[in-house]
């Protein structure tokens, strides 16, 4: 099914215009969120949001630039680095301070 | 072979080297640092226009590395400063008491460091500059967290902030220019939307990561925190990168586009990070905390040179003026804070009030601290003086009084603190204390702070190698290429 | 021999160096290097005397900045300022020596003081504002921890007071030369810079710059309080201090901001010599009222400087021929006389705890050479012929009604009297008073020791007459001053 | 495809990624956060960027989701359910302001940029001198190597970074052994980790060789590899090597190091990173199987996190 749209803006600009949509809700999330952990994820969504934007914004009628595939590879891989590493300071600072006082059972929930 | 690629290469190789080696790994630096100080001093002498595309792809598609004043300067400063760093961590072990983890990563993670602010310091291509950055920022945040978890998240999160902010202009002016290249910028660039938000965007998140006031939250904590090794090598380099980015941004690439409204606001940011600086940094009590204000103030000092740059008819002294001052900071501070490490396990506690008595138990160790002291007062004769001379006499010249009196009040401000923290030595002891013995220890410290003095006599030789291929002075250095028609 | 200057100054250094690096157990090879190093540089300084006297002028320069020339210039006005210096370094080292015996931070203290020396020297040779500058500084920096030295309360504070004031001295200075060289490019001290067709307005503005700048090491009122507080330091440093190396560096600087920046046409043009006069000749009256309230020995000793420095600046100010000479020539009789007195009030702290004026008394029966050295620097500090300090002040007085200004032989003679008001009890105390019962009788010379803590007083004291009675001779400091102010300053 | 899907799929995206940010429960988060990523690689593949498409959805969605998920199950174990705190309200009416306006200004600097490949033109005659076809691998592996030389490096860091904060007396040691609580499933997880690990090995080979001609390359490549790996370590199939066992080093290094050999070696061929005629291909394939072993153990370790207290020891069976 393919209904007859009126071309009022390209496939490139309609991902590009999604991307700075997506960098605006996650910056949002990441100041007013104010979990380390849910803003780690805020910061992956922002990241998203810009490949997107450098990924399609070199989409031409014919083919895609090559280039900003590449980049956006590049930054994908980072962004897995420093999150990981991100995660790995989250999880080591809770550790460290629920070691300097004594856990108290109340506020741990069973796993669901 | 070339100094470009190997000032890159030799310190992964290093990485890899040192993660093989393990523990043995910490022997490696009496191999590194003399064999880099080698390579970056061979940087310094290459022909004015050394440059290269890696691979030998073209722009607008390959990487342009090239060794200009400023690049050969960071790079020997950098060289310098690791080196003797790594040799202290030698004899001053860098990890907490027991900390086999800390102690085996602190390593690769330095080496990694050096890569990558090397890569950065020679890469005109912005988008390598995003990885180098990275690079860097993955392992100041390590080095920073083997002193406070805490301090690092912080430290952690704004740094990821800074990087995605840096990110986003560079997609903006991928897309909009099809290259990446700054020497290739300064010819298309055009002040349009696309291009101010994207250079916004990437002055925004470089400040961030040069802790320029106001985004400076982050330093402190992380900076006071860190064991000493790794609090110099955070306050000497990592800060650095992002500045020199900013000067190929502002000075290169987009040029035509700043305006001099903007360039006030970053000379008012400066202004106003001296001075914010070294209000705190008297407020202090601890010692460490004091060292890590001064690096906000004398970070101010780089910016409140910018429009003093811009506005210079012959723009050399002002620029010379920066850089040294980025070079001098570097040599100081990291002296400073290796001297403040070892006077803080000499002392009875780590105030300020309890340095009683070091001035008789360990005179070198004070007298390193003394010396940077006076390059970061910037009194004569060091290198922290000859660039805040040269500051100051652009100032003047432009009749930009502002700036001038925030330069003397800065110096004057500097001396308040600095001085507290020395005299503080000079009381007698609040604990008796024996002699403590320094040996190969104190002899890095005072390396480095010497050599910042030296800096003050070589003034010329220096003024004259941070010109090479200055973008002032050479307009449109790159190879003309023709780029792909881009966006009308 | 152009190299002769940088010598001078490498010298120091090297003696700098040595107190550094060798420890206390060997206290005696590092004297060994401070006197022999001292005795080294005076053999040179004799030497440069006999060549410049023939008019001869040794430079050296290299470009340490671009279009900032670093210059070391001999000529004939630092010679004399050199000659001053070099001397009472010798002896100073001495009696410094002798005074501290042994001690943990000695070999701190012996660095920082050669760095002093150097400074001094430096100051004195230096052919460029910039290079004066520099030297400056560095003689701020290098003196420091001698004033903080004991690190008591007392001379931390005194060390912060004077750090206070000296570096926003220097910073007012450095300001002031950085706008002219923005209007006239590089300042060199060989001839006066061309002012033409710049304002007035911005000339009196940095000519207060830096004279304010300057008036801070010189002690000018209202800037003179850091030095009084600056008395915590040891009896050598004070000496020093007073005698040839931070005052006489403000003195000088003033002279040569005068005479080889401004030029004498210009500044009585701009009618700054005037109110310059006047604030010294207050400083003057101000500095020996305030003497006069001491009861503390070296308290009244410091405040006498504070007057008698001016002297300098105010001979300095009035540009007439005479003026010139009178305060050229008690840059240096005062330097010979106070670095006397000094020494001696140290030398009667260090033998019998004197410290109080009230315990004087009879103090000449026992310590006799001290006192008789004593007595010599305070009838010179008074204006008493035969002694240097008559010469400074007659040839002072001449040179005020020269440049008709009478009211200035008012102060000249008030001050007197207001000196010897400070001084002569002093003197009566020691020479007529008995001492008190409880007081042992000492032998005044009895070590090597105690000789090396009093003889360089009593040549100094010897000089200071030497200085009044032989005057006329042409290598007396009259006679070479009255060279250098033939040499230029008469223009 | 038309442009309705793509509307779709942009609103489908966007309802996602606002789920996962502002759902109060974390594990929800995550999960939502693992459809947005798996979302954003149809988006990629409707732009026709099938390499981007495989890397959003192994590494983008696949590797940050596990990472999250075990972050938070450690978090939960410390008595720390991630969950969103309330904020105050003018925070967060100050901050929707603001971003609306960043927003509106992102979107119109980007509807200011015409979409077009312009140095798909610039690439496209460079490809026959490397012998491959796959362009994105053309970008990656040659014109811009020197970029994912230091990139792979950057990966490399953060492993050593996240080791570095282990704890006192963690070290050398193991992370943390995500195998299954019960029984019965982790029999289940095994067994399957059995089969699926050569079949991991195999289509890791496959998507590397692959990434030459047709879309695919290392890093997808070790992502698969990665995933096998840690599935069987779930399962127990292998045990989580100890930080310091020098195979475990030699696994994690040699790719990065044949990538420097290599750009060093091409000094001779006349600068660093250059490839000699003819052996471009070579070259670019020997690097990406070494780059996708390293890079998947080096995934690997990541999602299993720091080495923790008490799993040092000698290691059972085969290495990371």
């Amino acid at each position: 099914m393919d209904l007859p749209l009126p071309e009022i803006l390209s496939a490139g600009h309609l991902y590009a215009l999604t991307g700075a949509v997506l960098v605006g809700l996650g910056l949002y999330a990441f100041i007013t969120l104010r979990h380390p952990l849910r803003q780690l994820l805020a910061v992956n969504v922002v990241g998203a949001g810009i490949f997107l934007i450098l990924g399609s914004l070199g989409r031409g009628p014919e083919a895609t630039d090559p280039l900003p595939q590449a980049l956006v590879i590049t930054g994908i891989v980072v962004a897995v680095a420093l999150t990981a590493f991100g995660a790995a300071i989250i999880v080591r600072l809770a550790e460290t301070r629920a070691a300097a006082k004594p856990a108290d059972d109340d506020n741990a929930r069973p796993e669901p | 072979m070339s100094p470009l690629d190997l000032v890159v290469a030799v310190p992964l190789g290093f990485v890899v080297a040192a993660l093989m080696l393990g523990r043995a790994a910490r022997g490696l630096i009496l191999l590194a640092a003399p064999l880099m100080a080698g390579l970056a001093l061979w940087l310094a002498l290459l022909p004015p226009d050394a440059a290269f595309l890696v691979g030998q792809w073209d722009l607008p598609l390959g990487i342009l590395l090239r060794a200009d004043g400023v690049a050969r300067l960071m790079i020997l400063a950098t060289a310098l400063v690791i080196g003797a760093v790594g040799l202290h961590a030698l004899a001053e072990p860098p990890e907490k008491p027991g900390h086999a983890a800390q102690a085996e990563t602190f390593w690769p993670l330095v080496y990694l460091l050096w890569a990558g602010a090397n890569a950065g310091f020679l890469t005109t291509d912005l988008f390598n500059l995003y990885v180098t950055l990275e690079m860097v920022s993955l392992a100041a945040v390590a080095l920073a967290a083997m002193g406070s978890l805490a301090a690092a998240l912080r430290y952690f999160m704004i740094a990821l902030l800074g990087s995605l902010a840096y990110l986003l202009g560079v997609a903006l002016i991928v897309a909009r220019y099809n290259t990446v290249d700054v020497t290739l910028l300064a010819q298309v660039a055009e002040p349009d939307l696309a291009t101010l938000l994207a250079l916004g965007l990437m002055t925004a998140g470089l400040l961030i990561k040069a802790a320029l006031f106001p985004m400076h939250g982050w330093l402190p904590p992380a900076h006071a925190a860190a064991p000493a090794p790794a609090s110099a090598l955070l306050s000497a380099i990592a800060v650095k990168l992002g500045f020199v980015i900013l000067v190929r941004l502002w000075f290169e690439g987009f040029a035509d586009v700043t305006g001099p409204a903007s360039l006030q606001v970053m000379g008012g940011l400066g202004a106003g990070a001296v001075l914010y600086g070294s209000v705190q940094a008297m407020r202090q009590q601890r010692l460490k905390a004091l060292v890590a204000y001064s690096t906000v103030a004398q970070v101010g000092y780089l910016f409140l040179a910018f429009p003093l740059v811009a506005g210079a008819i012959d723009p050399g002294d002002a620029w010379a003026g920066m850089t040294l001052q980025a070079v001098a900071h570097m040599l100081a501070k990291a002296a400073m804070f290796l001297a403040a490490g070892l006077m803080l396990k000499a002392a009875a506690g780590d105030r300020i009030a309890d340095l009683g008595g070091l001035a008789q138990a360990m005179p070198l160790t004070v007298t390193a601290f003394g010396l940077a002291a006076v390059s970061l007062m910037g009194l004569p004769p060091s290198g922290g003086f000859t660039a805040k001379f040269l500051l100051l006499t652009a100032a003047i010249e432009q009749g930009a009084f502002l700036y001038a009196g925030v330069l003397i009040l800065g110096g004057l401000l500097a001396a308040v603190y600095l001085f507290r923290a020395l005299s503080a030595c000079f009381a007698p002891a609040t604990t008796p204390r024996a002699p403590v013995t320094g040996g190969f220890r104190t002899a890095e410290p005072l390396a480095l702070a010497g050599l910042a003095i030296v800096m003050g006599f070589a003034g010329t030789a220096l003024v004259e190698l941070s010109a090479i291929a200055a973008p002032w002075d050479a307009p449109a250095a790159a190879p003309a290429v023709t780029l792909p028609e881009a966006a009308p | 021999m152009t190299f002769a200057p940088l010598a001078l100054v490498l010298l120091p250094l090297a003696a700098a160096i040595a107190s550094f690096v060798l420890p206390e157990r060997l206290a005696a090879w590092r004297n060994a290097a401070n006197l022999g190093v001292a005795f080294v540089k005076f053999l040179v300084v004799a030497y440069l005397l006999m060549q410049a006297q023939a008019g001869l002028v040794f430079e050296w320069r290299y470009e340490f900045l671009p279009g900032h020339d670093f210059v070391l210039r001999l000529d004939q006005l630092a010679l004399l300022f050199v000659t001053l210096s070099v001397f009472l370094w010798l002896l100073t080292t001495i009696y410094a020596i002798a005074y501290f015996d042994r001690g943990l931070s000695l070999p701190r203290f012996f660095g920082f003081f050669n760095l002093c020396v150097l400074a001094v020297t430096g100051v004195a040779m230096s052919g460029t504002a910039i290079t004066f500058f520099l030297f400056y500084e560095l003689l701020t920096l290098a003196t420091w921890p001698l004033v903080a030295h004991r690190g008591d309360e007392k001379s931390l504070r005194a060390g912060r007071i004077y750090l206070t004031y000296t570096l926003a001295g220097s910073v007012a200075f450095l300001a002031g030369i950085l706008w002219l060289q923005a209007l006239v490019g590089a300042i060199e001290f060989s001839a006066p810079a061309d002012l033409t067709g710049i304002p007035p307005l911005t000339l009196t503005l940095i000519f207060i710059l830096c004279i304010g700048g300057l008036g801070v090491k010189a002690a000018i009122f209202p800037f003179h309080s850091w030095l009084p507080e600056a008395m915590a330091a040891p009896a050598p440093v004070s000496a020093l201090l007073h005698a040839v190396a931070v005052v006489k560096a403000g003195a000088f600087g003033i002279v040569r901001m005068i005479y080889d920046v401004y030029g004498i046409g210009t500044v009585t043009e701009l009618g700054l010599g005037v109110p310059l006069a006047a604030l010294a000749s207050v400083t003057i009256l101000y500095g020996s009222v305030r003497a006069l309230m001491q009861s503390d020995l070296k308290k009244r000793l410091a405040y006498s400087t504070v007057s008698q420095v001016s002297y300098i600046v105010l001979g300095a100010s009035l540009v007439g021929p005479f003026a010139v000479i009178g305060g050229l020539v008690h840059l240096v009789h005062q330097g010979i006389m106070k670095i006397t007195l000094f020494m001696c009030a140290g030398a009667l702290a260090n033998r019998m705890g004197i410290k109080a004026i009230a315990d004087l008394d009879g103090a000449g029966r026992l310590m006799p050479v001290t006192m008789a050295a004593f007595s010599v620097g305070a009838l010179g500090m008074i204006g008493m012929p035969p002694v240097a300090g008559f010469i400074s002040k007659w040839y002072l007085g001449v040179g005020a009604l020269q440049s008709d200004a009478a009211w200035v032989v008012a102060v000249l003679a008030g001050s007197s009297l207001l000196n010897a008001a400070y001084f002569l009890p002093l003197l009566y105390r020691a020479w007529l008073l008995p001492p008190p019962a409880d007081r042992p009788a000492i032998r005044e010379l009895a070590t090597t020791r105690d000789r090396m803590l009093i003889l360089p007083a009593a040549v100094t004291a010897l000089a200071a007459l030497g200085a009044g009675i032989f005057a006329s001779l042409p290598f007396s400091p009259l006679g070479w001053v009255t060279l250098v102010a033939e040499g230029g300053y008469l223009r | 495809m038309t442009l309705a899907f793509d509307l779709i799929l942009c609103l489908m995206i966007l309802g996602t990624a606002g789920i996962a940010l502002f759902v109060r429960d974390a594990l929800a988060a995550i999960a939502f956060f693992i459809a947005f990523g798996n979302l954003l690689g149809l988006a990629w593949l409707s732009l026709d960027a099938v390499n981007v498409a495989m890397a959003e959805i192994a590494i983008g969605a696949g590797v940050t989701g596990v990472l999250l998920i075990l972050a938070r199950a450690r978090l939960l174990a410390l008595g720390d359910d991630a969950a969103s705190a309330a904020t105050p309200l003018w925070l967060r009416l100050g901050a929707l302001a603001a971003c609306a306006g960043f927003v509106v200004l992102l979107a119109a600097a980007v509807l200011s940029i015409p979409p077009e490949s312009g140095l798909d033109r610039v690439v496209a005659p460079l490809m026959p001198g490397l012998g491959i076809e796959n362009r994105v691998t053309g970008v990656l592996l040659a014109f811009r190597a020197y970029d994912t030389l230091l990139e792979t490096f950057v990966l490399l860091g953060a492993l050593v970074a996240v080791w570095s904060l282990a704890p006192a007396g963690a070290w050398p040691g193991r992370p943390a052994d995500p195998g299954m609580a019960d029984a019965p499933m982790r029999r289940v997880a095994g067994t399957f980790s059995q089969l699926l690990l050569p079949v991991a090995l195999v289509m890791a080979a496959y998507l590397v060789w692959a990434g030459s001609d047709l879309p695919g390359g290392a890093f997808q490549a070790g992502t698969v590899l990665a995933g096998g790996l840690f599935v069987a370590a779930m399962g127990g199939a292998i045990g989580l090597p100890s930080s310091d066992r020098p195979l475990l080093r030699a696994a994690l290094v040699l790719g990065p190091a044949v990538f420097l050999a290599v750009g060093l070696a091409g000094v001779a061929a006349g600068g660093f990173l250059v490839y000699p005629e003819g052996m471009a291909k070579t070259l670019i394939v020997t690097i990406e199987y070494t780059l996708a072993l390293s890079i998947g153990v080096t995934l690997a370790l990541l999602v299993a996190g720091t080495p923790v207290p008490g799993a040092a020891g000698p290691n059972p069976d085969g290495k990371g």
